[in-house]
């Protein structure tokens, strides 16, 4: 398994990443400090969350496709199982919400 | 060269079947039109797609079939016919869509001042209760369902006492104003689907959903359930009238509050032991949600004068009922049918003790 | 032909079958494992052919056979969704055309877990044989729909409620265990096994849409799995994952909390993946048909790769559509409305690049190709019709209703089904060395057509109307019209019929093995690497003493300059035949 | 080359029609049997992430009754962390060849997964004494299903590892025994993480 390729990324990539991440990480904050409330805000954090990630994967591990394509294998499944963990929280939440309001309770 | 022929007629005989056809919807009797301009749209646009690319595939095989000496045109791909065509589509979705989300909209939004109606769904048949004049309906809950409280209502809850309680499968409810639908069920999952309101939507046990829908038009109008709920499915039907406001009143009027219904049970006059006690086992052994003692009609036949009665059997023949033919009803219900009803009754086994005091309560409902 | 110098590539060890027993029977060969694969999956779905005639007999004549009862109707009903879905095309595609066809179009001599893939077919049968003890078990089989719904499939007044469906999971869950083991075959061959040359894009679509529906069944199943280990659990030892307060005909249950939308959640992640795992290769089939005879490449290669793919990832997010009118947080409707006509426009992309391949080819209308443009056809009727499906408020007057019924089979029990009749017609002879008889073909394919279009396009008007599924009978309703019913029975006599013609088809698999026109190696004059094996048909390792060399892309039919209209994977760019002309000739690629 | 470079191969055009790239067939160096396991930890992955997603949405409702989080768990992980850790020390071996290490470390690896399972089936058993039975409550029945599942998936490890262990025992080559000792190994640490995603669950419930 040879990973380290030989290619090298001229130093001002970093920086420009370092930054981008900074901006990601601000508007994370923002989302937080302007109160935003219900799914908005979860949406927009998980949002955030992804293009930080996908940005790390992309750029500072840039390692070989394969490896690349390993990391898409095993990530990719449960990205899409955030969505129905996500949805399904969601879901409870109104379940719950009928049976509040409309059965008598315990 | 036969196939493009074959479909040149298929395309064009599905449009004309698709004009003269007996069957479209039935005709609308709710607010709900709007839900039938979004279909037609979408009828429209894939109607549009259907015919232009069938009928490019037939002319595509009719002008490019084998010939001595055609060759293939060799061309890999084509970037900007291929994206044009994709442009092309997602507009096409983009119309069907926008419409569509926009009415899902009103669809889930209830308007304000919406007279709450619930519809309570067992296997395999429908009953109904109004809020009263509070306005609200009490609450629920499935443990408190029994043989005197069969909403299951909150005792506790002075919302639900004066509840009006419709024990038939037949609702009415007056044109032109906004109902808001409460679906709740007692088992299984079920569907309110009445054809003509186009509305519909599935009856969760253990959850409240809900639709809402103006009647606009008067009539008596099938009541189906839509949802695979077992065998009595497709016999689980109702009925639901819409009438003009007075006609309405008069009839809410007619049918008991909660309230009253208690005090009516309570009232009714006591037994003797052993058909007592067949009252117990009937309604452990769930006889009572198919079955009634007081002679309206169920998903079974009623109880009441059943004893010694000439029964018409589905195949035409006629049996008396005698302690013998219970017995066998019970045990093996599909050996002898009763006219006019469906062979969904599950077999029972019961002790001899149970049999005997289910007949026990037959018989004094038959005197 | 070409070949590499056996120290090239490494080879996975064969097992050489030594005996009848092991050659036949316990064979680790993936053609013989397809056969055994193929076979049970088309004996079983004749059963479920059958029981689709018996609810059409009651659906057209009802009360007439008195032996169908509202509960045997159910236990039909069931089975039938259930056994053509899975075991029949499900594993016809994945289990017998993924095992045949992947390691002949890439070059391998086999899977590369071979012994694997042997164990995977054997516990298919066991699922299979579970199954069908189903139907001899005390109250019969499970009748709660294939949807399997709780709290309903569990409980009185459903058929099988008791047996039925505890045998009915137990064979699903066999079925998955099987699937996976098959499944990590298919995805690891093509990954690992291709020949020298044979990149990812030069893969034939067939290919392609066999290893995406893998993977993607491979990511769905487990969805089934777990909601079908919960729902045993709450059937045999009374949790309450699913299942609320009840009270059942009276009686009350001692479940309590549960929430019967969760398992619906969970079986459509699985199920709406699982359309698109029969749907996918299909697409992937018919392209190459479709390719070969028109003898023109596949128009929009690469898009179509693409396509794939797409449909693929986002086949999972849309299973909600399935649950517009559930009762589930009504503002899903909007998230999964629109993913789900999103998905459309990728399918929609194949449908143009299937017509375009048409457009200026040669068309020869032999019988592979009439189905593969049947297919088209009813393809693009299944799917128009499921964008109204999709369309979250034009669903709801329709959902549960026969349009629903006409829509699912349409795009589910026609379109795939025509092309696994076209995938047969085209490689029988590389399976026996000899052609199908033509003329039954043909009167086979015109039945078949004509016959399931009759079937189920008037459906879509039953729907319209109103008329619910799943009715055992919809009499004593008012505003079903008398036409609906004699409708029905046309419909009736029309699925007769086809079910009828299926017989000729099984005959015309039997006499031509013997008695058929001997094909040669490559009939069709197929690029594709597997009509250039050796032998035909194809011998234990298929390739000989080396494996094959590939230079092309599987699409190089009426190359400009070459000497004959087909240049085989195979073919070196220094053969005279290439006439000097690589791909697309000496033209200037004005695209890129 | 990326994987969007190659979906974005022209396979038609004049230079890819001669076997420029020679393409060795594998799309990934690693070895077969190693990417068989990727992908069939994918699918593990995707199971335990759908009982996950189950779990968060059943405990939501009212009726839910955490389970007193048995203290045996604590001890177990760390059993079934020591037999990662003592695969990972076989596996170190095998890449320096040193025989005895490998010997070692594997066999503890598998002592310690069985110690593991013995430990879950006694929580089992602790369990049922105290009356928290399956169907008790709905945490219970997550917490049996979840365990079985996963004990289920360590078994079908420890009979790869048998089978590894018996060609050790027979002294095959070191070399040959490789890529066996880094399949388990990798099982193993994936088992872990998964019991730890899955542990974490009943602590948080
Ligand atoms: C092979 C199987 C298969 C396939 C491919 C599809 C494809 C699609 N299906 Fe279907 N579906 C089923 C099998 C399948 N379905 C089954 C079995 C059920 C019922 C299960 C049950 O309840 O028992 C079902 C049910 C079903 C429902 C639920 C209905 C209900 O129960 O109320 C919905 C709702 O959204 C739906 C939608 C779609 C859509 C939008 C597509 C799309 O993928 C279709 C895309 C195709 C096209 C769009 C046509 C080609 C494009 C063109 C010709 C270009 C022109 C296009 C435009 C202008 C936009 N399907
Ligand atoms: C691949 C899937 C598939 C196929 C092929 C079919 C084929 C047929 N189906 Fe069905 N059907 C379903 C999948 C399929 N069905 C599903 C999922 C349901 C829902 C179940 C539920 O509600 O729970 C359903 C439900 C269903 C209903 C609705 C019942 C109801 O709601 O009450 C009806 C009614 O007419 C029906 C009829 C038919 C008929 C007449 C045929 C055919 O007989 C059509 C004509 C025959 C052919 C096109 C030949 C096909 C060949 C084979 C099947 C196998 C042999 C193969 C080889 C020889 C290679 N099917
Ligand atoms: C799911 C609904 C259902 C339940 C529950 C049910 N029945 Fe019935 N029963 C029916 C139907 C429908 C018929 C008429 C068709 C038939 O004869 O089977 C019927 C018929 C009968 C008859 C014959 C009546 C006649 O008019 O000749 C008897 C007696 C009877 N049931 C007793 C019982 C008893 C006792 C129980 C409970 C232990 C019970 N039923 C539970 C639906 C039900
Ligand atoms: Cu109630 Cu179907
Ligand atoms: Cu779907």
């Amino acid at each position: 398994m040879a990973h380290v390729e030989g290619q090298q990324h001229p130093i001002a990539i970093y920086f420009k990443i370092w930054g981008l991440l900074f901006v990601l990480s601000f508007f994370s904050y923002m989302v937080d400090y302007l109160q935003f409330e219900g799914y908005l805000r979860w949406f927009l954090i998980l949002l955030f969350m992804f293009l930080k990630a996908g940005l790390i994967v992309s750029v500072f591990m840039h390692m070989m496709w394969e490896r690349l394509a390993m990391i898409y294998a095993i990530l990719l499944p449960p990205l899409c199982l955030l969505v129905l963990i996500g949805l399904m929280t969601m879901e409870a939440d109104y379940t719950f919400l009928t049976r509040v309001l409309f059965f008598a309770g315990p | 060269m036969a196939v493009a022929i074959v479909l040149v007629l298929l395309i064009v005989g599905s449009v004309i079947f698709n004009f003269l056809s007996p069957w479209w919807f039935t005709p609308i009797a709710s607010n709900w039109g709007t839900i039938d301009t979004t279909l037609i749209i979408t009828f429209i646009i894939t109607g549009i797609a259907f015919v232009a690319i069938s009928l490019f595939m037939a002319y595509s095989i009719y002008r490019f079939h084998h010939k001595e000496g055609r060759v293939a045109h060799y061309e890999p791909e084509n970037n900007k016919l291929e994206w044009w065509l994709t442009i092309l589509t997602t507009i096409g979705v983009v119309a069907m869509l926008a419409p569509g989300l926009v009415v899902w909209n009103d669809y889930i939004t209830v308007p304000e001042g919406a007279d709450e109606v619930e519809a309570v769904g067992k296997q395999w048949q429908w009953s109904f209760r109004f809020p009263g004049e509070d306005g609200k309906l009490g609450t629920t809950d499935i443990k408190f369902v029994s043989f005197d409280n069969p909403f299951g209502i909150n005792p506790d809850d002075p919302n639900g006492q004066d509840d009006i309680l419709i024990s038939e499968p037949e609702l009415h409810l007056p044109i032109d104003r906004p109902v808001k639908m409460l679906l709740r069920s007692y088992d299984v999952l079920h569907d309110f689907y009445v054809p003509q309101f186009r509305a519909k939507m599935d009856l969760v046990p253990g959850l409240i959903t809900y639709f809402w829908f103006i009647p606009t038009r008067t009539g008596k109008f099938d009541l189906l359930c839509a949802e695979l709920c077992g065998v009595g499915h497709y016999t689980m039907r109702g009925h639901v009238v819409v009438d003009e406001a007075e006609d309405f009143d008069e009839w809410l009027s007619s049918k008991p509050t909660y309230a009253q219904f208690l005090a009516a049970a309570t009232a009714a006059p006591a037994m003797t032991g052993l058909a007592t006690k067949g009252q117990e086992v009937a309604g452990a052994q769930g006889c009572l949600s198919c079955h009634t003692i007081d002679g309206t009609s169920g998903v079974g036949p009623t109880w009441k004068g059943l004893f010694g009665k000439e029964e018409t059997l589905a195949d035409g023949t006629t049996v008396r009922v005698d302690e013998a033919y219970l017995i066998e009803s019970v045990s093996d219900p599909n050996a002898k049918l009763v006219e006019g009803f469906a062979p969904i009754m599950p077999p029972y086994e019961l002790s001899d003790e149970d049999m005997a005091a289910l007949i026990a309560l037959i018989k004094s409902k038959s005197e | 032909m070409a070949y590499v110098a056996p120290a090239e590539v490494d080879d996975i060890e064969l097992h050489d079958p030594q005996s009848f027993i092991t050659k036949y029977i316990w064979s680790q060969d993936h053609k013989v494992i397809a056969l055994q694969y193929a076979a049970t999956a088309i004996g079983i779905g004749l059963v479920a052919l059958v029981l689709s005639l018996l609810m059409r007999l009651q659906l057209g004549f009802p009360g007439t056979f008195s032996f169908i009862d509202p509960s045997s109707y159910y236990q039909f009903v069931t089975m039938h969704g259930m056994i053509m879905v899975i075991y029949l095309l499900t594993a016809l595609f994945l289990g017998g055309f993924g095992n045949y066809l992947i390691p002949l179009m890439c070059g391998a001599r086999d899977m590369v877990f071979p012994y694997v893939n042997m164990l995977s077919y054997w516990l298919y049968l066991v699922a299979v044989l579970v199954l069908v003890a189903s139907f001899f078990v005390p109250g019969g089989p499970t009748g709660a729909g294939w949807t399997l719904y709780p709290p309903q499939v569990i409980l009185q007044g459903t058929p099988g409620h008791d047996w039925g469906i505890i045998l009915m999971l137990v064979s699903l869950i066999i079925f998955i265990v099987a699937f996976t083991m098959g499944g990590l075959n298919y995805v690891t061959t093509v990954l690992q096994a291709r020949t020298r040359g044979m990149t990812l894009m030069r893969m034939p679509l067939s290919v392609w849409g066999i290893f995406m529906a893998t993977i993607l069944a491979l990511l769905a199943f487990p969805a089934l799995f777990v909601s079908a280990v919960m729902l045993l659990l709450d059937r045999t030892l009374g949790t309450s994952f699913f299942m609320p307060a009840i009270i059942s005909m009276g009686e009350t249950l001692d479940y309590g909390g549960g929430n019967p939308l969760l398992f619906q959640h969970l079986f459509w992640f699985f199920g709406h993946p699982e359309v698109y795992i029969v749907a996918l290769p299909a697409f992937g089939i018919v392209s190459d048909l479709l390719s070969v005879h028109a003898r023109k490449n596949i128009f929009g290669y690469r898009m179509m790769v693409w396509a794939i793919v797409a449909i693929g990832v986002l086949s999972f997010v849309v299973w909600a559509h399935h649950m517009y009118v559930s009762g589930m947080n009504p503002l899903f409707g909007f998230f999964f409305a629109t993913t789900t006509l999103i998905i459309a426009v990728p399918t929609a992309i194949k449908v143009y690049n299937w017509v375009l391949t048409l457009w200026r080819g040669d068309i020869h209308l032999t019988v592979p190709m009439l189905f593969a443009i049947a297919f088209i056809l009813t393809f693009v009727v299944g799917g128009l019709t499921g964008l109204f499906l999709g369309n979250v408020v034009v669903d709801v007057p329709l959902s549960d209703t026969y349009f629903v019924v006409a829509h699912f089979h349409m795009v589910m029990g026609v379109a795939p089904i025509l092309v696994v009749f076209g995938a047969i017609y085209h490689w029988y002879p590389k399976i026996t060395g000899r052609m199908l008889n033509d003329a039954m073909g043909k009167f086979h394919f015109w039945v078949t057509f004509l016959g399931t279009y009759a079937i189920y396009f008037p459906m879509h008007y039953l729907g319209f109307v109103g008329v619910p599924r799943r009715y055992y009978s919809i009499e004593g309703t008012d505003f079903i019209p008398a036409s609906a019913v004699t409708l029905n029975q046309s419909i009736t006599i029309a699925a007769f019929i086809v079910g009828v013609v299926q017989i000729l088809f099984i005959y015309n698999l039997i006499w031509s093995y013997f008695k058929g026109k001997p094909s040669g190696p490559n009939p069709w004059k197929a690029t594709s690497l597997e009509w250039q094996t050796p032998q035909t048909p194809p011998v234990h390792g298929n390739w000989g003493p080396n494996r094959p060399l590939v230079y092309r892309w599987a699409y190089d039919y009426s190359v400009p300059g070459a000497a004959q209209d087909y240049l085989p994977q195979t073919m070196s760019p220094d053969d005279p035949i290439v006439g000097g002309h690589l791909g697309r000739g000496d033209e200037k690629d004005h695209h890129s | 080359m990326s994987i969007f470079r190659i979906l974005a191969t022209k396979p038609w055009e004049r230079n890819e029609a001669s076997l420029g790239d020679l393409h060795g067939g594998g799309e990934l160096s690693l070895p077969t049997q190693k990417i068989g396991l990727f992908v069939f930890l994918s699918v593990v992955t995707v199971l335990f992430g759908l009982i996950a997603a189950a779990n968060v949405m059943r405990m939501k409702f009212g009726d839910w009754q955490p389970l007193t989080d048995p203290q045996m768990l604590w001890v177990n992980t760390g059993v079934l962390a020591f037999s990662s850790l003592a695969l990972q020390w076989a596996s170190v071996s095998a890449r320096r060849q040193n025989l005895k290490g490998l010997k070692i470390g594997f066999f503890l690896g598998g002592v310690l997964a069985v110690a593991f399972l013995a430990g879950q089936i006694l929580v089992w058993r602790n369990l049922i004494d105290s009356g928290h039975v399956v169907l008790g409550n709905s945490a219970n029945g997550f917490f049996y299903m979840i365990t079985a599942i996963h004990g289920l998936h360590l078994l079908g490890g420890l009979w790869a590892w048998g089978k590894s262990a018996v060609r050790i025992g027979r002294g095959v080559e070191i070399r040959e025994l490789r890529l066996g000792v880094e399949l388990c190994t990798l099982y193993w640490h994936f088992l872990l993480l998964v019991w730890l995603g899955m542990f974490a669950l009943l602590l948080r419930t």
